[in-house]
């Protein structure tokens, strides 16, 4: 058998990107097309994971390790889960879409954007293999660099501002969980995850190392108030940076805390289980009112990420409160269900709908709101989509919008009526702020003469918006062969929530 | 009789208290070149207390090295260097206190870490190289010469890098003077004295055809 | 016979089907194509869901209770979707197919010159899939797709005509104020759960009366009746499907969109949703009176004060969407006294009616050039007799007078207030008896205004014509735009027959259905194990003993109050509009504070507005300027740098260049080593 | 008496020594259109003393000249990388030179005293010889700087330099005074054996102050560090380049010999003070790098911060820790030389590309020296997967490991602060458009290019597999 | 009687002279290569002491490299001197300030 898929899965896009950026800049086509077979490709390799992966069996598996630092008993240790493989093949997958979605949008130096797209790429499959805390990281920063570039070399006009925003806002978060792993690697002799899970630790050990990790992650999620990076950088961020941010890099917070707080410091989780699920509740609920009165498309979408990423983190933190305040261990696999659910289909859904807004910029090259009006009268099909994901973003049923939602809040119920009330409070604010876009966007008459000129979606754009359509309808009609993916695996996160440390 | 320790105490006061009028005077004369005069002062009299220590091989080198060389560089430098001394001085009161309060507190800091008290009661006792049946000179050298001779070639080496160093910073071959060379005058080529230039003949401007002027002349060799 | 699977899979899906045809591919198969596959769709999910009531009702199917495919499976937590086929929702599956089929005939006719015909057939044929999905449903997730998803169609279409402003604001208003109701209705699923630690209906309703004495914890002291909770969560939701104040807000302006639409969702099927939810919750309600009482208040105010708007408005279809309001709190009143069945069955005649008055309504706006402001109109019968005639049944039937198939709902419902003990019930019997005289007043009023009296309109006979050909490809209903109010450009005309056969067809029942379905479903128990009603509970049960035929109690409801309100509503209006047309205005400005309130609809929508949608954006623009913005970026992050580059700022002019303070920031940092050494060693 | 082993074991500098001189004899017969020779000459030099070094390494602990001379394995990493860095030099400063008309013989015969200096001080095993290795890698240094002889900057930077440099060693030597009257003895060796038998213990501590301001100073350790940002941006970038490598290599072995070899017991006592120098040194680097325009004053306050966390490793005071602090002396070295050597790649006659804004579009410009500028700057930020996040991991580990969690934490907190300015650069790299008068040398000379190219993708190479390298040093330390 | 704390107290003065003299001085750089020597006689002093006090050869051979290696720096030193009073016609330091910040 083949052991090495998941080195496979990480290094050829990062190697795929060589002879991408070497086709250079005189070339240009011949970087689109090599970017997109190495997308394809990777994108390949990662369904065979799919009859590779028992999602019956669970745990981790398809593991391979290797010493990489004997000096550190650091391991290139890789192996993934049921989560893992989801986010794994939604990353390919959105991986295809942003290079097939920039293919002429991105006129100046194209070689460079999909090369580091693709590096891109294979660093966050890396986060996701990772079971090494040293090599989860370093994958975990490094991605930081190309999407660096990403957002200064091809965004707007502040992405200046916003890229450093960004690099530095992440960078703080994660130095601080790299004392905690240096810590802990001192107590443990080992960065192995496993070995760092069984590892025993008092409260006040965990507690610290649980703020070390809430920062690093929340930063990443984001979660109020260390939010304020992601509305920038979306803003300045190419469609594709947006894309990839919205729909992969804000899971791996969500994935952080899985791998790392609650396995690692489940006590002190328990003991600031309130402190993460009331940031999650403002997130739904602050946010949601920012979110209403933005005049930029962008931001608003980004602003709606932040409420809607709450949810993942409410859906891991009730957990806690299910399985050892009410031992509800199938309400608190409900609730995190529903919160690896909402990563994967926020992943579509904000994908597609930075897709929408990338069409629209680059038509009009303006993303704010009050510049278009009337859209629909000249571009129906991207108004069809269009109010297809701001439907699914406000969570209907029938989309994958709503199933994470649904669970999360069943769940929450479950855990305390009030953190129900505030979570469900999405319902209305997220209808509110997204359809009141959709209103001074796509509907009314045509107001701004350069709206009458745009011409509907070309082929390109119809299949990238056509590829995440057909996922937001399918996970929404039928999540059981997503959820039955990575049940095994939740099952285990939250047995693991009953083992108390002290 | 005066008791030559007690002789020996007072030359150590009377030495020592030049010295450090002298090293004063070095930071706080205007005229650079009594400084160099006072900082020779200072010197001599260390010198002095160092023989009173029964190093005279190190008291002569000090004279003959720092006195006769290194001051005299210092002296030669200084004049070469035309520096308006008056103006060199200006602003000097003004900062002397804060510098006072600054060393008096480090002399009190460094004194009291020294722990003085604990040091008076270590008298001279033998000299060593007496003791060994040596000149103080000898001594020296015995050790020079065999336990420490790596670090006597690498001495040399400091010295060598002083050369060069010297050598390479202050070494001037003007560019700005014209010299007469002889031997190159004599040497030379006629292909170095004439340079052929070859042009692109120049447009003729229309409407002028008058104006056409001929193709520059080649000079011949 | 046990219903098949595949039957009921081709009821639900074939309208998806025509719904994604005339989409999809209505640029390709063209007006008659999209509207051909439509109604063809609603064709055979009509035939099969009477096929269906029959077996259900006649052919002695047991109750179908199926899963098709599991949604999720997480521990215990399962979630489905399937079909449950009882009578109740067997009936509603032919109220639903059937008025709109009869929709989808009549749309061949009202859109015919619109340019998003194709669209509009889509829609509506999504519309019947959803609203199948949520009466076939058996298990409350289902319920909730298709409450939701009725929701978006009924943006949608409420929306239909994007260009227009209030359009679109009243599509966005629509599905917020649904939203809120949603946001209830989840959150009783989600008690639901809780509880009882299933979604599917049956189990639900099973281990319900597992729920006496349980609570909710909300504070330390406070605890709710688990009951009363999920009940009162779940008429949230329906409060907002079903436009109950104070959430009713939508509907009225959801007239916006066109009138089939009107007729079909916002009167006869979508709204009446949360009736049938309430209904179908039955279980559940009766565990809670309080709930139930709720419920009772709630709908008894609709029932009036909404009624009373009606009377004020001018725009014809406004006036029948305040009396669907109206209609709907006297549903919600029966369901608040346990009447469920008098509930349904006054949702099915008021199905029936109702959507007679709106397609008769949009027939005459179809003559009146999409003029619908009755001020303009008056003296239509004689151009249009068949609309005229229909219309007056549907009136008849909405004022409850004997014989019409409104009067059995209608005065059932009063009875089973009258004989209810639940607190409020005393309140709702007064707001249900004035409004049947509100009733009347606005249904006479309108009708005199629009087709009898002078005529308040003009006709420009030849200018019309050709500006109306040369505008003709544009929006239609911009070329009127110019013109001034009550001008047409040829004189009103009765509309072509798939326009008035729905008509025909839809008089029929609103004449005949509450004669002969009155004994079996109100008294005969004909919903059998669909509705639970407790003992002490059931009204109906009361009244049905009384009950002597169809034929008795109309003859019985000449006689009673109801009768003599409408009958005294008759003489008012018919004075005031036939007789004496100067005197509604005298009586509107000697009442000219009564009638402010009335038409300001109470301000509900003013403060509504001000509060929610002006307060919450400045309640966001304060969030995002003050706390996003000022706080963390401004203060935390910016803050932050700046207050890095002003130390770094202060912190090199340390580095003078100047080579005496080089040395004496050595000497210090020798002073301070040594000084902090003496200080430990001391 | 030394014998013939002695030689042995010092061969290499013996043979770089003879090198020297024979460089610097045939500088004085050569025209200069044959000093490209001299250029070879010396990196063979090099290289073949590179080979002396690891070939004659024996097994453990030697030493040579009564105890002069200690010959282990810290000495031969340190050695090793220095000679490399030095190449390394010698390769990227040959153009900027030759445009300068600075090509000239003494810079290779200075370069080379000064790495005699550097392999003597990390080899010394007494106290004359870590003066004596210093005083001959810093008089080399101060004529280094002042090199180009016609530059006000130059000059200015030599004399500060020099005056503060000679105060550092005074003081040294002040500390050195002390330590040998409280032990009577200047071999390190014996003098780790005679503290704690010392007579006057009060002494040993005040001459450690002193010895540790010596120590900082020439690591560059703030408040002792005011002198690197001038040096750094007066002296020729070739000279830069070269002050920013091997001697900090040269710095963190005198601080190993003199505080581990030599004073390991007072070990208590100067862990704190390292500690105080620590946090002044992230403190003051990395925030008046913010300010600066100037790219190689930037990179000097960025050495300043870079040795606060070098002094975070040797703060843990055990073979973890220098083993922490050697590996990030080697990657600042090979970071510096990187960085440095773009500024002398795309420095050409009359542009010093030196200034941030000279930099502006340098992608577009020069893709492939942004690339590795880039690289250089991530690393010198601490960003994984590049080397110099690994070299931060180790010496925040190293000082948490000595129970300093505080410390760590400020050097974290710092190095999101340093983060903001080699971001900086890059921006300006990547993300502005370039401007006119900056047009760099676009065809830099072809082994400075592969040089650079090596050095720089070694950066990213060591980031991905710097286990070999670590271990080394652990094992150097490990007897 | 002399004792080692004679000569240690001695070289602290000097010392701390020189110290002072390093940072009152505001003009010329070359007072500031004499306070230089004067550290180093300092140390010179304590070496010396030491090295009697200790009976032990260390220290003066110490004393010597020291001298020695202090010439070559003086030369080094002025070179430098001389070098900038070339580029800029001036010793005093106030003036010398191209670089800060």
């Amino acid at each position: 058998m083949f052991n090495h898929l998941l080195s496979l899965l990480i290094w050829l896009p990062i190697a795929g990107a060589v002879p991408v950026l070497l086709a250079g800049s005189s070339r240009p086509n011949t970087a689109r097309w090599l970017a997109l077979l190495m997308a394809v490709l990777t994108f390949a390799v990662s369904l065979y994971l799919i009859p590779q992966y028992h999602a019956d069996a669970g745990g981790m598996q398809l593991a391979e390790s290797h010493l990489w630092i004997a000096a550190l008993n650091v391991h290139y240790s890789l192996a993934v889960d049921g989560i893992s493989v989801a986010l794994i093949l939604l990353t390919t997958f959105v991986g295809i879409l942003v290079i097939v979605g920039a293919w002429e949008v991105i006129q100046d130096n194209p070689h460079q954007y999909m090369a580091a797209m693709l590096v891109l790429e294979g660093l966050m499959i890396g986060v996701f293999c990772a079971t090494d805390a040293l090599l989860f990281y370093v994958f975990f920063e490094a991605m930081l660099i190309p999407m660096f570039i990403l957002i200064g070399i091809w965004g707007g006009p502040r992405r200046v501002y916003a890229t450093l925003k960004f690099f530095i806002y992440t960078f703080l978060g994660s130095i601080f969980m790299l004392i905690g792993l240096i810590y802990l690697y001192l107590k443990a002799g080992t960065f192995d995850l496993h070995t760092l899970a069984a590892l025993p630790l008092t409260l006040k050990e965990q507690s610290w190392l649980f703020f070390a990790f809430l920062i690093a992650f929340a930063v990443k999620v984001p979660m109020v108030p260390v939010h304020t990076w992601l509305p920038d950088a979306h803003v300045e961020a190419p469609t594709g940076g947006s894309v990839v941010l919205a729909a992969v890099m804000l899971k791996i917070g969500g994935y952080g805390f899985l791998r790392f707080s609650l396995p690692i410091v489940p006590d002190a989780s328990m003991q600031f289980a309130w402190v993460v699920i009331l940031l999650s509740l403002i997130a739904v609920v602050y946010i949601g009112y920012v979110a209403l009165v933005q005049d930029d498309m962008k931001k608003l979408v980004a602003y709606s990420s932040v409420a809607h990423m709450g949810f993942v983190t409410l859906g891991v933190f009730i957990a806690f409160m299910l399985v050892r305040e009410q031992g509800n261990t199938d309400a608190a696999r409900l609730g995190m269900q529903g919160a690896m659910v909402q990563m994967i289909s926020h992943g579509f859904i904000s994908g597609a709908m930075f897709s929408c807004i990338g069409v629209l910029y680059d038509r009009l090259h303006t993303r704010s709101i009050k510049d278009y009006g009337g859209v629909i009268n000249v571009m129906p099909w991207f108004g069809f989509f269009y109010v297809l994901f701001a439907m699914a973003n406000c969570g209907l049923p029938g989309t994958s919008g709503f199933v994470g939602e649904f669970m999360v809040i069943l769940a929450s119920f479950s855990a305390n009526p009030w953190i129900a009330l505030f979570a469900a409070f999405t319902l209305i604010i997220g209808a509110a702020y997204t359809l009141w876009l959709v209103k001074r966007v796509l509907w009314g008459e045509v107001t701004n003469p350069h709206v009458a000129e745009m011409k509907d979606i070309n082929g390109r754009e119809t299949l990238v918006l056509g590829a995440f359509a057909a996922l937001v309808l399918i996970v929404g009609v039928w999540p059981e062969p997503l959820i039955h993916l990575m049940d095994s695996s939740v099952t285990q996160l939250v047995q693991v929530l009953a083992i108390h440390k002290v | 009789m005066i008791d030559p320790q007690m002789f020996q105490l007072v030359c150590f006061y009377a030495f020592a208290a030049v010295t450090v009028i002298a090293a004063l005077s070095v930071i706080t004369l205007r005229n650079s070149v009594h400084a160099v005069l006072a900082l020779v002062l200072t010197f001599f009299s260390t010198a002095c207390i160092w023989m009173l220590a029964e190093a005279e091989f190190l008291a002569i080198a000090l004279i003959v090295v720092y006195v006769g060389a290194v001051m005299v560089l210092f002296l030669f430098v200084v004049m070469m260097l035309d520096i308006d001394q008056e103006k060199l001085r200006e602003g000097f009161v003004k900062f002397l206190p804060v510098g006072l309060v600054v060393a008096v507190v480090m002399l009190v800091e460094m004194l009291g870490l020294i722990g003085v008290r604990v040091m008076h009661a270590q008298t001279m006792g033998v000299n060593p190289a007496t003791a060994a049946g040596m000149s103080n000179t000898a001594w020296l050298g015995m050790a020079l010469y065999t336990q420490y001779l790596l670090p006597f070639e690498v001495a040399a080496l400091i010295l060598t890098v002083g050369v060069i160093a010297a050598v390479a910073l202050t070494l001037r071959q003007r560019t700005g003077v014209r010299h007469q060379q002889a031997s190159e005058q004599v040497a030379v080529n006629a292909r170095d004295r004439v340079r052929i230039v070859k042009m692109a003949a120049e447009r003729p401007i229309v409407g002028e055809p008058g104006s056409q002027s001929a193709p520059a002349e080649e000079p011949k060799p | 016979m046990e219903l098949s699977t595949s039957i009921l899979l081709t009821i639900a899906l074939a309208p998806l089907v025509g719904c994604l045809l005339a989409g999809f591919l209505g640029k390709q198969i063209g007006r008659v194509g999209a509207h051909s596959v439509t109604i063809l769709g609603l064709l055979i999910s009509c035939g099969l869901s009477f096929y269906v009531l029959y077996q259900i009702t006649m052919g002695g199917a047991p109750v179908y209770n199926h899963n098709i495919y599991t949604w999720f499976e997480i521990g215990k937590y399962t979630a489905t979707v399937g079909f449950l086929i009882d009578r109740l929702t067997a009936m509603m599956m032919v109220v639903v197919t059937f008025v709109s089929l009869l929709v989808h005939v009549y749309t061949i006719g009202y859109m015919a010159d619109d340019d998003g015909y194709q669209r509009f057939f889509s829609y509506i044929s999504l519309f019947t899939f959803s609203m199948l999905m949520l009466v076939m449903s058996n298990n409350f997730l289902q319920l909730f797709f298709g409450w939701e998803a009725v929701g978006l169609v009924s943006y949608l279409l409420i929306g239909f005509w994007y260009k227009r402003p209030t359009a679109i604001f009243a599509n966005l208003k629509a599905f917020i104020v649904n939203r809120v109701g949603d946001f209830g209705f989840l959150l009783g699923i989600a008690a639901i759960l809780y509880f009882l630690g299933t979604l599917d209906y049956a189990t639900a309703f099973s281990t319900a009366p597992t729920l006496v004495g349980k609570t909710l914890t909300l504070t330390q002291s406070i605890h709710w009746d688990a009951a009363t909770v999920i009940c009162i969560l779940l008429f949230i939701g329906a409060m907002g499907k079903s436009a109950q104040v104070p959430l009713h807000v939508w509907l009225p302006d959801s007239m916006e969109g066109p009138t089939p639409i009107s007729a079909l969702i916002h009167a006869a099927t979508m709204v009446t949703a949360g009736i049938f939810m309430v209904a179908r919750m039955s279980p559940l309600y009766e565990l809670s009176d309080s709930a139930l009482s709720f419920v009772l208040v709630i709908g008894a105010t609709g029932a009036l004060f909404t009624g009373l708007i009606g009377i004020v408005q001018n725009d014809i279809k406004r006036v029948v969407a305040y009396s669907t309001l109206s209609q709907l709190g006297y549903m919600t009143v029966a369901l608040g006294v346990s009447a469920y069945a008098g509930a349904v069955f006054h949702l099915m005649t008021h199905a029936f009616f109702k959507a007679l008055l709106f397609l008769g309504a949009g027939s005459v706006i179809i003559a009146m050039h999409h003029e619908q402001d009755m001020r303009y109109m008056g003296g239509l019968r004689k151009y249009m007799p068949i609309t005229w005639i229909t219309m007056w049944i549907g009136a008849l039937a909405l004022c409850g007078v004997p014989f019409f198939a409104g009067f059995y709902s209608k005065d059932s419902i009063i009875d089973a207030v009258h004989d209810s003990h639940r607190w409020g019930s005393g309140y709702a019997y007064f707001c249900v008896m004035a409004g049947a005289f509100v009733t009347a007043t606005y249904t006479f009023r309108q009708m005199y205004m629009t087709f009898h009296g002078k005529e308040r309109f003009k006709v420009i006979e030849h200018h019309g014509h050709d500006h109306h050909d040369a505008h003709g490809a544009d929006d239609h209903h911009d070329d009127h735009g110019h013109l001034e109010p009550g001008v047409l450009h040829h004189a009103p005309k009765e509309s072509p027959w798939v326009v008035t056969l729905p008509l025909i067809l839809l008089a029929i029942p609103s004449l005949l259905v509450g004669y002969f379905t009155v004994q079996p479903v109100l008294f005969g128990g004909w919903f059998g194990g669909a509705v639970h009603v407790n003992e002490a509970n059931n009204v109906l049960g009361e009244i049905g003993k009384e009950f002597h035929g169809s034929l008795a109690m109309a003859l019985n409801g000449f006689t009673q109050l109801p009768f003599i309100l409408i009958v005294l509503a008759f003489i008012i209006t018919t004075y005031i509009y036939l007789f004496n047309p100067a005197m509604a205005g005298k009586i509107k400005n000697a009442l000219k504070p009564l009638w402010t309130i009335l038409d300001r609809k109470y301000w509900v929508d003013d403060i509504y507005f001000a509060i929610f949608a002006r307060g919450g954006v400045m309640l966001g623009r304060m969030f995002w300027k003050g706390g996003d913005a000022a706080v963390i970026d401004g203060v935390l992050i910016d803050g932050s740098a700046s207050l890095v580059q002003r130390i770094a700022s202060g912190m090199r002019r340390v580095q003078s260049g100047y080579l005496y303070h080089y040395a004496f920031a050595m000497i210090l940092g020798l002073i301070l080593l040594l000084g902090g050494y003496w200080l430990i060693g001391q | 008496m030394p014998n013939f082993n002695d030689i042995l074991i010092m061969l290499p500098e013996f043979f770089l020594v003879a090198a020297a001189c024979v460089i610097l004899v045939a500088d004085a017969f050569m025209k200069p259109a044959e000093r490209p020779f001299l250029h070879w000459i010396s990196i063979a030099v090099l290289v073949v003393t590179i080979y002396l070094v690891v070939r004659g390494q024996p097994s453990g602990s030697v030493t040579a000249f009564n105890g002069m001379f200690i010959r282990d394995g810290v000495a031969e990493i340190l050695k090793v990388f220095a000679l490399l860095s030095t190449i390394l030099v010698f390769i990227y400063a040959r153009p900027y030179l030759v445009d300068r008309k600075l090509f000239v013989g003494e810079f290779y015969t200075l370069m080379i005293f000064a790495i005699i200096g550097v392999m003597l001080l990390v080899s010394a095993g007494n106290l004359i010889m870590i003066y004596l290795g210093l005083e001959l890698l810093t008089l080399s240094s101060y004529a280094l700087v002042a090199l180009n002889r016609d530059s006000k900057l130059s000059s200015e930077a030599a004399i500060k330099y020099f005056v503060l440099g000679a105060l550092a060693s005074g003081m040294l030597l002040y500390g050195m005074s002390m330590l040998y009257g409280a032990t009577g003895t200047l071999d390190l060796a014996h003098l780790h054996d005679a503290i704690p038998q010392s007579t006057m213990p009060h002494l040993l501590v005040f001459g450690l102050i002193f010895m540790i301001i010596g120590i900082a100073f020439k690591l560059g350790a703030a408040p002792f560090h005011m002198w690197i940002p001038d040096v750094y941006q007066g002296s020729p970038t070739a000279v830069t380049v070269f002050i920013g490598s091997a001697p900090k290599l040269a710095a963190f072995g005198m601080a190993f010999r003199l505080l581990e070899s030599g004073m390991g017991d007072l070990s208590q006592h100067w862990q704190l003070m390292l500690a105080v120098l620590a946090v002044l040194s992230l403190a003051i680097g990395n925030l008046v790098a913010i300010v600066q325009s100037n790219l190689k004053r930037l990179l000097a306050y960025s050495t300043i911060s870079h040795m606060g966390y070098l002094l975070l490793g040797l703060v843990n005071a055990g073979p973890e820790g220098y083993a922490a602090a050697m590996f990030y002396a080697i990657s600042y070295a090979l970071m510096s030389t990187a960085a440095f050597g773009v500024i002398l790649a795309l420095s050409r006659a009359g542009f010093e590309c030196e200034e941030i804004e000279d930099f502006k579009g340098l992608n577009q410009r020069a893709p492939w020296m942004a690339f590795l500028m880039m690289l250089s700057l991530f690393s010198l930020a601490g960003v994984p997967p590049l080397f110099g996040f690994f070299a931060k991991l180790l010496v925040l580990q190293a000082a948490i490991h000595a129970g300093m969690m505080w410390l760590a934490i400020v050097g974290a907190v710092f190095a999101i602060i340093g983060l903001y300015y080699y971001l900086h650069v890059v921006k300006v790299m990547y993300f502005d458009k370039p401007v006119a008068g900056t047009e760099v040398r676009l065809q830099p000379d072809f082994t400075l290019r592969v040089a650079l190219s090596l050095n720089a993708l070694a950066l990213l190479a060591l980031g991905l597999y710097w286990g070999p390298l670590l271990g080394w040093c652990k094992q150097a330390f490990a007897g | 009687m002399i004792t080692l704390s004679h000569y240690i107290v001695l070289g602290a003065i000097l010392f701390c002279i020189s110290v002072a003299g390093l940072f009152i001085n505001r003009k010329n750089v070359i007072v500031l290569l004499m306070a230089i020597e004067l550290m180093l006689l300092a140390v010179n002093i304590n070496f010396v002491a030491f090295s009697r006090f200790n009976h032990d050869v260390a220290g003066q051979v110490f004393v010597f490299f020291i001298l020695t290696v202090a010439a070559a720096e003086s030369a080094i030193g002025l070179a430098i001197l001389v070098l900038l009073f070339r580029n800029r016609s001036t010793v005093n330091i106030a003036e010398i300030d191209s670089m800060k910040g």
